[in-house]
């Protein structure tokens, strides 16, 4: 357990000081150690794990979007599938209808989960906790209700045939292929997290999760802040539904969008941590995995994951992510009052 | 003219008048103190002039020129008025510097587009601003906590990293609630005598709730005294400390100037 | 279509009768709610249990419609007071008192519904079972038929809602939950023993869950999925009425079914069960305390 | 066009149920992945009918000596799970054959897949038309088609029971499909149009509105069109609605799946549906069949979910017999292709279902919709012990409905 620990620790000091010399230096790097990521996977294990690779990339989005409103902004949403199956539904019905290419309507796709992300988060100026919580699901499964009974949304059968993206003759239709455009998503997406959650938006995010009124007297806009928050996590989880709809086969149901979706959503923020700034990211990952090595007991699959939930939440508020910031600045803590006992003797 | 000044102030909750047509003045430079018994409308005072609550209509509210009446909370933080909380309301999971931060929001150089397009210039400025509030925290004492999170704090830190909140907004009119509420004596004059530094150094108003009624005779210029939402009395801490309607709705009527005395000193 | 009032009268009619099993379960959640500060999102999973319950008693034991009721009830109460007991106790405790700002509550809610339903599969199958109860012949009201279940389920849900007004109000018991309810540490001083109040609380709910459950059964077949839809109507149903008022519960669970039913029939029959969720979220959005304004509080 | 020729197919399977040939000297395993929708109680035995035929199979000394390895994954009827079964069983297990899916919104996407990554597809249960007009040179049909079952029912409802119809469709893939498909059909055969038409929620519980507005528009018939335990609600509230036994109920071909009479007891009675098999079929094959599913897995009437999943493990061995198969993993692809040809050319197939099955090479509907005959079947009897009887059985045309 310690080891796994300190290769945290190891992994977060190598990447500050890497930082420190260019702040985008450890992105680009990330960046170029994961990109022959499907050539590694496909002659270690086989082309399987490259499809799971892009399922791991879309999740993070969606996850670290839903991190943003819900850990640390403190709105208690359970709408997001709502927001992701709207930005999949517009941007397949862009390519599909008017034959746009991926490039226009994939940013429109994202435009309408915001604008959309703005209707969910217009209740959470008046309420809170779990009348808020009512309200998103309400406004969710209506979303989802609405693809289901409209044929134009797809109805039934689905949207098929959502072509995927091109680059002049280089087109997005492998999983090896599509695996570069969700990676440079994710990545973008996981840094822009960073950046606004380490910025004065982030923590104005963080006034308004921990006490809306001492915030708004400290001179933060609560409506405008928490407007905000279901804004960016709606265009995360816009991006993410794109992605998902131009993903080969580009097929989308109704039935993707379900409840079972949020829950393991909040399942991987849970575990990673919520309100921590890698939680999106250690869930989504952990819990992509483990669903996928668990597929066989299939019956029993679900209700593990419910437990797990249930005792997360129980025994480890924090997940994951919380744990590992307890170690490192428990070690912290104890190299500083060795140095002072050092000075001192 | 008057920094702060309130014309007709009133407000009901349902029935109950907690404040009712209240007219005071604070002077620009002065501390100010404001007493009354429990109930008297000290907090509401508190919460009509920082927009928490909406006063009622007639009510009229003024700062450093200004009509704040029907303002939105952070658009008065924003002006220039900052306060504290009786029950802290600090930012608990937040480390001590975050606190501060978000204490700094309305003077932040950056808009939100910039967190994402220009990093390296939001990246720079929130080192500045970080430096910025150290010093803050110097001031105040609480430097080698910065990096704490504010509920692992004691009592009396947390009073500290309130007051340095508050004083992160860059105040005009800084109002303390009770600042000293629940301090041991040698606390509460380390926190007063970093109150007059803070004020000297940034040339701040002050607005003073207070139980002890040490603390408002010893520092403030000026005292107000409010009972069941009125005021009844106004003046130099002496002028109050003689004023029998104020002594008789502050201590009952039964005390005799000696016990009067004791109370006020103590 | 042509609009006559006969069939108005039985859209109306179906509303009501539908809206008042929307009602009872919404009569558990606002009790637990007003009780204890939770919003109980594994609800419905144990209004599912109550109906499998109710199937075994009446078909696999042989046990009369109304013991199966009953017992039915029982047996969910039990089931409700260890899943409070073993997990929710002490996430409300965690979160300081059992003011629960929601969040884990909302979390664990969601992860112990999915651990019901799955456990629930794991004994019946997914395959929904048939209830049939024999109660005679339906009712003939002009040119509409009525089932006699149907009556059944309204009358028992006036019952329920009288008995647990009655329990609240005139019983000694009762007032040591309303004085729970209230205030936890104030009653705790005054000699109540809370930790019990609140298993008896959360008991009830859920026996109540399970009566309409039982109810449900022979209208619409017992399964294991069928307690997510219920819920999303209960909530609108407990909302609409004011959340954590409990006669409101029964009047927004009429409130809501027949706002479905008039909707399917005059406006589109494809969105009907959005228009539950368009009344829910209308309601939160305009007047959160409910429409009939009774609930004095509003947690927020 | 005189499509109710009646044709009674009575032949033998036996040449079917001969032991393959003696084992080769060099034997390698058959990869079969199989994608199933097992969340209910008959798709769980769906899943165990192929698995266990399988095995059979292999207890009979396998296919020209090599043994099957089949890998059964549930889908639970949800697209994204089915596509990720497919590209795991395709790469991971690196199957010969995929089966699968039991869901039209499943199959959908799956067909993409393989024929992408040139893998046979053969389909046990999904009916939707789009699965086989997408052109996919790998995808098999083992039901009928949607396209046909309208044909029939819209056929038979307009000539015995009226053209005054309404319909109840549920938002299901293959509901819906069939929905869609009979109303054109009534359109188009009788020139009628719907008298009523409600698209209610997959699983839907209550049709009390849509039964009184249908009781007030007098129709003929009801055209419930939804996935079984919807269907049975949707009956039992049609007889609560008061509406007579003399509006004939019409089924989607889900009707045939036991859960119906089962659940709607009584009100199953006079529901009738085009379906692929009957129970009531008096072949010896089909009394055999219905003696050795009640033996093993306790259904007293199998649907025809059980017979398609049977005859499709039968076309596949068929194929993977005339199939020169290496079974190295150079050859994968060539393996993969040779399999696809040898279904392609398995023609008139005679087993459970109720006519012939022929594939043919191109990649078009009129090939890979192989089974073209649609047998009418009434419910007689409901309850657990329901009882049916058949109608009528039609084989059409092989470009109908396109």
């Amino acid at each position: 357990m310690t080891a796994i620990y300190s290769i945290f620790g190891r992994i977060s000091e190598t990447i500050e000081k890497l930082a420190a010399i260019h702040r985008l230096l450890p992105w680009i790097l990330a960046f170029a150690l994961l990109l022959p990521l499907p050539q590694i996977l496909s002659a270690l294990f086989n082309d399987y794990y490259i499809y799971l690779a892009n399922k791991i990339c879309i999740f993070i989005l969606l996850s670290v979007g839903l991190n943003i409103v819900k850990g640390f902004c403190g709105q208690v949403t359970v709408g997001h599938v709502g927001l992701y199956a709207i930005g999949a539904v517009s941007s397949a019905l862009i390519s599909l209808h008017f034959g746009w290419s991926f490039w226009l309507a994939f940013p429109i796709g994202i435009l309408a989960a915001g604008l959309a992300g703005i209707v969910v988060g217009l209740p959470s100026v008046r309420l809170e906790g779990a009348y808020l919580a009512l309200a998103t699901l309400g406004l969710g499964e209506s979303v989802r209700i609405m693809i289901a009974v409209t044929p134009l949304f797809g109805s039934s059968t689905g949207l098929l045939s959502i072509p995927a993206p091109t680059i002049g003759s280089f087109t997005f239709d492998s999983y090896t292929n599509y695996y570069y455009l969700v990676l440079a998503a994710a990545m973008i997406g996981i840094y822009l997290s960073f950046s606004i959650l380490r910025s004065a938006t982030g923590r104005a995010f963080m006034a308004v999760r921990e006490d809306t009124v001492a915030a708004a007297v400290h001179g933060v806009n609560v409506t405008k802040y928490k407007l905000l928050a279901f804004v960016i996590s709606a265009l995360y989880a816009g991006a993410a539904g794109g992605l998902f709809a131009h993903m080969p086969p580009g097929y989308i149901h109704h039935n993707n969008f379900t409840i079972i979706e949020m829950v393991t959503l909040l399942l991987m923020i849970v575990l990673g941590g919520i309100g921590h700034i890698w939680g999106g990211i250690i869930g989504a990952i952990i819990v992509t995995i483990i669903y996928d090595q668990t597929l066989e007991f299939y019956f029993y699959q679900p209700l593990l994951f419910g437990l797990t939930m249930v005792l997360i939440v129980i025994f480890m508020p924090r997940g994951i992510g919380g744990m590992i910031d307890r170690y490192l600045a428990t070690k912290k803590f104890i190299a500083s009052q060795e140095e002072k006992s050092n000075a001192a003797s | 003219m008057p920094l702060l000044e309130t014309v007709d102030l009133s407000k009901s909750f349902g029935g109950l008048r907690a404040i009712s047509n209240l007219n005071i003045n604070i002077e620009a430079g002065s501390i100010h103190g404001l007493i009354g018994p429990n109930g008297s409308g000290k907090s509401t005072f508190f919460n009509l002039v920082t927009g928490v609550y909406q006063p009622d209509p007639g009510s009229k509210i003024i700062f450093n020129g200004h009509d704040i009446t029907k303002s939105a909370s952070h658009d008065i933080g924003a002006l220039g008025i900052a306060r504290t909380f009786q029950l802290l309301r600090l930012f608990s999971e937040m480390t001590v510097l975050q606190n501060l931060m978000v204490g700094y929001h309305t003077h932040v150089p950056y808009g939100f587009m910039s967190t994402i397009f220009n990093n390296s210039a939001v990246v720079k400025k929130d080192a500045e601003t970080k430096s910025e509030m150290m010093e803050l925290l110097e001031l105040i004492g609480m430097a080698d906590y910065a990096d704490m999170p504010a509920s692992e704090l004691s009592g009396g830190q947390r009073r500290l990293v309130a007051l340095g909140r508050a004083m992160a907004m860059r105040p005009k009119l800084l109002m303390l609630d009770e600042p000293a509420a629940g301090l041991s004596p040698v606390n509460v004059d380390n926190l007063l005598s970093i109150v007059m530094a803070l004020k000297q150094r940034f040339g701040l108003t002050v607005l003073i709730v207070e139980h002890i009624l040490k603390v408002v005779m010893e520092t403030c210029d000026t005292v107000t005294v409010l009972d069941y939402g009125e005021k009844i009395g106004e003046g130099s801490p002496d002028a109050v400390k003689d004023d029998h309607a104020v002594i008789e709705a502050y201590l009952g009527q039964e005390m005799d100037d000696d016990e009067v005395r004791k109370a006020f000193n103590s | 279509m042509d609009f006559d009032f006969s069939s108005l009268f039985a859209f109306l009619l179906f509303g009501v009768t539908i809206g008042v099993v929307y009602g009872i379960v919404a009569l558990g959640i606002s009790l637990i709610y007003s009780g204890l500060d939770i919003v109980h999102f594994a609800h419905g999973e144990i209004y599912m249990f109550g109906a499998f319950f109710g199937l075994v008693f009446s078909h696999t034991m042989g046990f009369p419609y109304p013991v199966a009721l009953l017992l039915a009830m029982v047996c969910a109460a039990v089931l409700g007071m260890g899943i409070e007991r073993v997990f929710y106790r002490r996430l409300t405790k965690g979160g300081g008192g059992y003011t629960v700002a929601g969040m884990g509550m909302i979390i664990c809610g969601f992860g112990m519904s999915i651990v019901l339903m799955n456990i629930a599969f794991l004994i019946w199958g997914a395959a929904a079972e048939p209830f049939p109860v024999d109660l005679g012949m339906p009712f003939q009201l002009g040119d509409i038929t009525l089932p006699k279940s149907y009556a059944l389920t309204a009358v028992v849900a006036v019952l329920l809602m009288a008995a647990l007004h009655y329990f609240l109000k005139k019983t000694k018991l009762g007032l040591a939950v309303r004085a729970v309810a209230a205030n936890k540490d104030i009653a705790y001083l005054m000699g109540i023993n809370v930790p019990m109040m609140i298993s008896l609380i959360f008991g009830l709910a859920c026996g109540i869950a399970a009566a309409a459950g039982v109810l449900i059964g022979p209208m619409q077949s017992v399964q294991v999925e069928m307690g997510y839809l219920m819920l999303l109507k209960a909530f609108a149903a407990a909302v609409v009425g004011g959340f954590g008022s409990l006669p409101g519960a029964i009047a927004g669970g009429i409130v809501v079914g027949i706002a479905e039913n008039l909707g399917a029939a005059y406006i589109s029959p494809n969105h009907k069960d959005i228009y539950a969720f368009l009344l829910l979220i209308l309601v939160l959005m305009i007047k959160p305390s409910g429409l009939f304004g009774i609930v004095a509080r509003v947690k927020a | 066009m005189s499509i109710f020729n009646k044709n009674f197919i009575a032949a033998g399977m036996a040449g079917v149920f001969v032991a393959g040939m003696a084992a080769s000297a060099m034997s390698a395993d058959i990869r079969v992945g199989i994608t199933m929708r097992m969340i209910s109680e008959n798709g769980q035995r769906y899943g165990q009918m192929v698995m266990d035929e399988i095995d059979m199979i292999n207890e009979s000394g396998g296919i020209n000596g090599n043994m099957l390895k089949a890998t059964l994954m549930n889908d639970e009827c949800k697209s994204d799970k089915g596509v990720a079964n497919a590209i795991k069983l395709i790469n991971q297990q690196k199957v010969h054959i995929l089966i699968g899916s039991t869901c039209s919104s499943v199959s959908l996407p799956i067909v993409d897949i393989t024929e992408k990554a040139g893998v046979p597809q053969i389909i046990p249960h999904s009916t939707n038309d789009k699965i086989t007009k997408k052109g996919s040179a790998w995808v098999f049909r083992v039901p009928v088609s949607g396209r046909y079952y309208a044909g029939v029912n819209a056929k038979y409802v307009g000539e015995n029971i009226g053209k005054k119809i309404a319909y109840l469709c549920a938002a299901d893939a293959a509901s819906q499909n069939d929905c869609d498909a009979m109303q054109s059909q009534m359109k188009s055969q009788h020139g009628a149009d719907p008298a009523y038409v409600a698209q209610v929620q997959e699983k839907e519980v209550d049709f009390r509105t849509h039964m009184q507005k249908i009781k007030s528009a007098g129709v003929d018939g009801i055209m419930i069109a939804a996935l079984a335990e919807t269907m049975a609600r949707a009956l039992t509230q049609s007889y609560e609605a008061g509406i007579p036994a003399s509006v004939r109920r019409i089924g989607s071909s889900s009707a045939s799946n036991s859960p119906v009479p089962s659940i709607a007891g009584d009100a199953a009675k006079g529901v009738f549906f085009a379906a692929a098999y009957a129970a009531a079929d008096s072949r010896p094959i089909a009394r055999l069949f219905n003696e050795m599913v009640k033996k093993r897995y306790g259904v007293n009437s199998p649907d025809h979910d059980f017979s398609q999943a049977y005859d499709l493990v039968r076309i596949t061995e068929i194929a993977l017999k005339n199939a020169d198969l290496k079974l190295d993993d150079e050859n994968l692809a060539a393996d993969r292709t040779a399999i696809r040809d040898a279904i392609a050319n398995v023609k008139d197939y005679n087993g459970l279902a109720s006519g012939p099955i022929s594939f043919c090479a191109a990649a078009t509907p009129q090939c890979r919709d192989g089974n073209r005959t649609a047998v009418l079947i009434a419910y007689t009897k409901g309850g657990k012990d329901y009882k049916t009887e058949v109608l009528a059985r039609v084989t059409m045309p092989i470009d109908f409905g396109l």
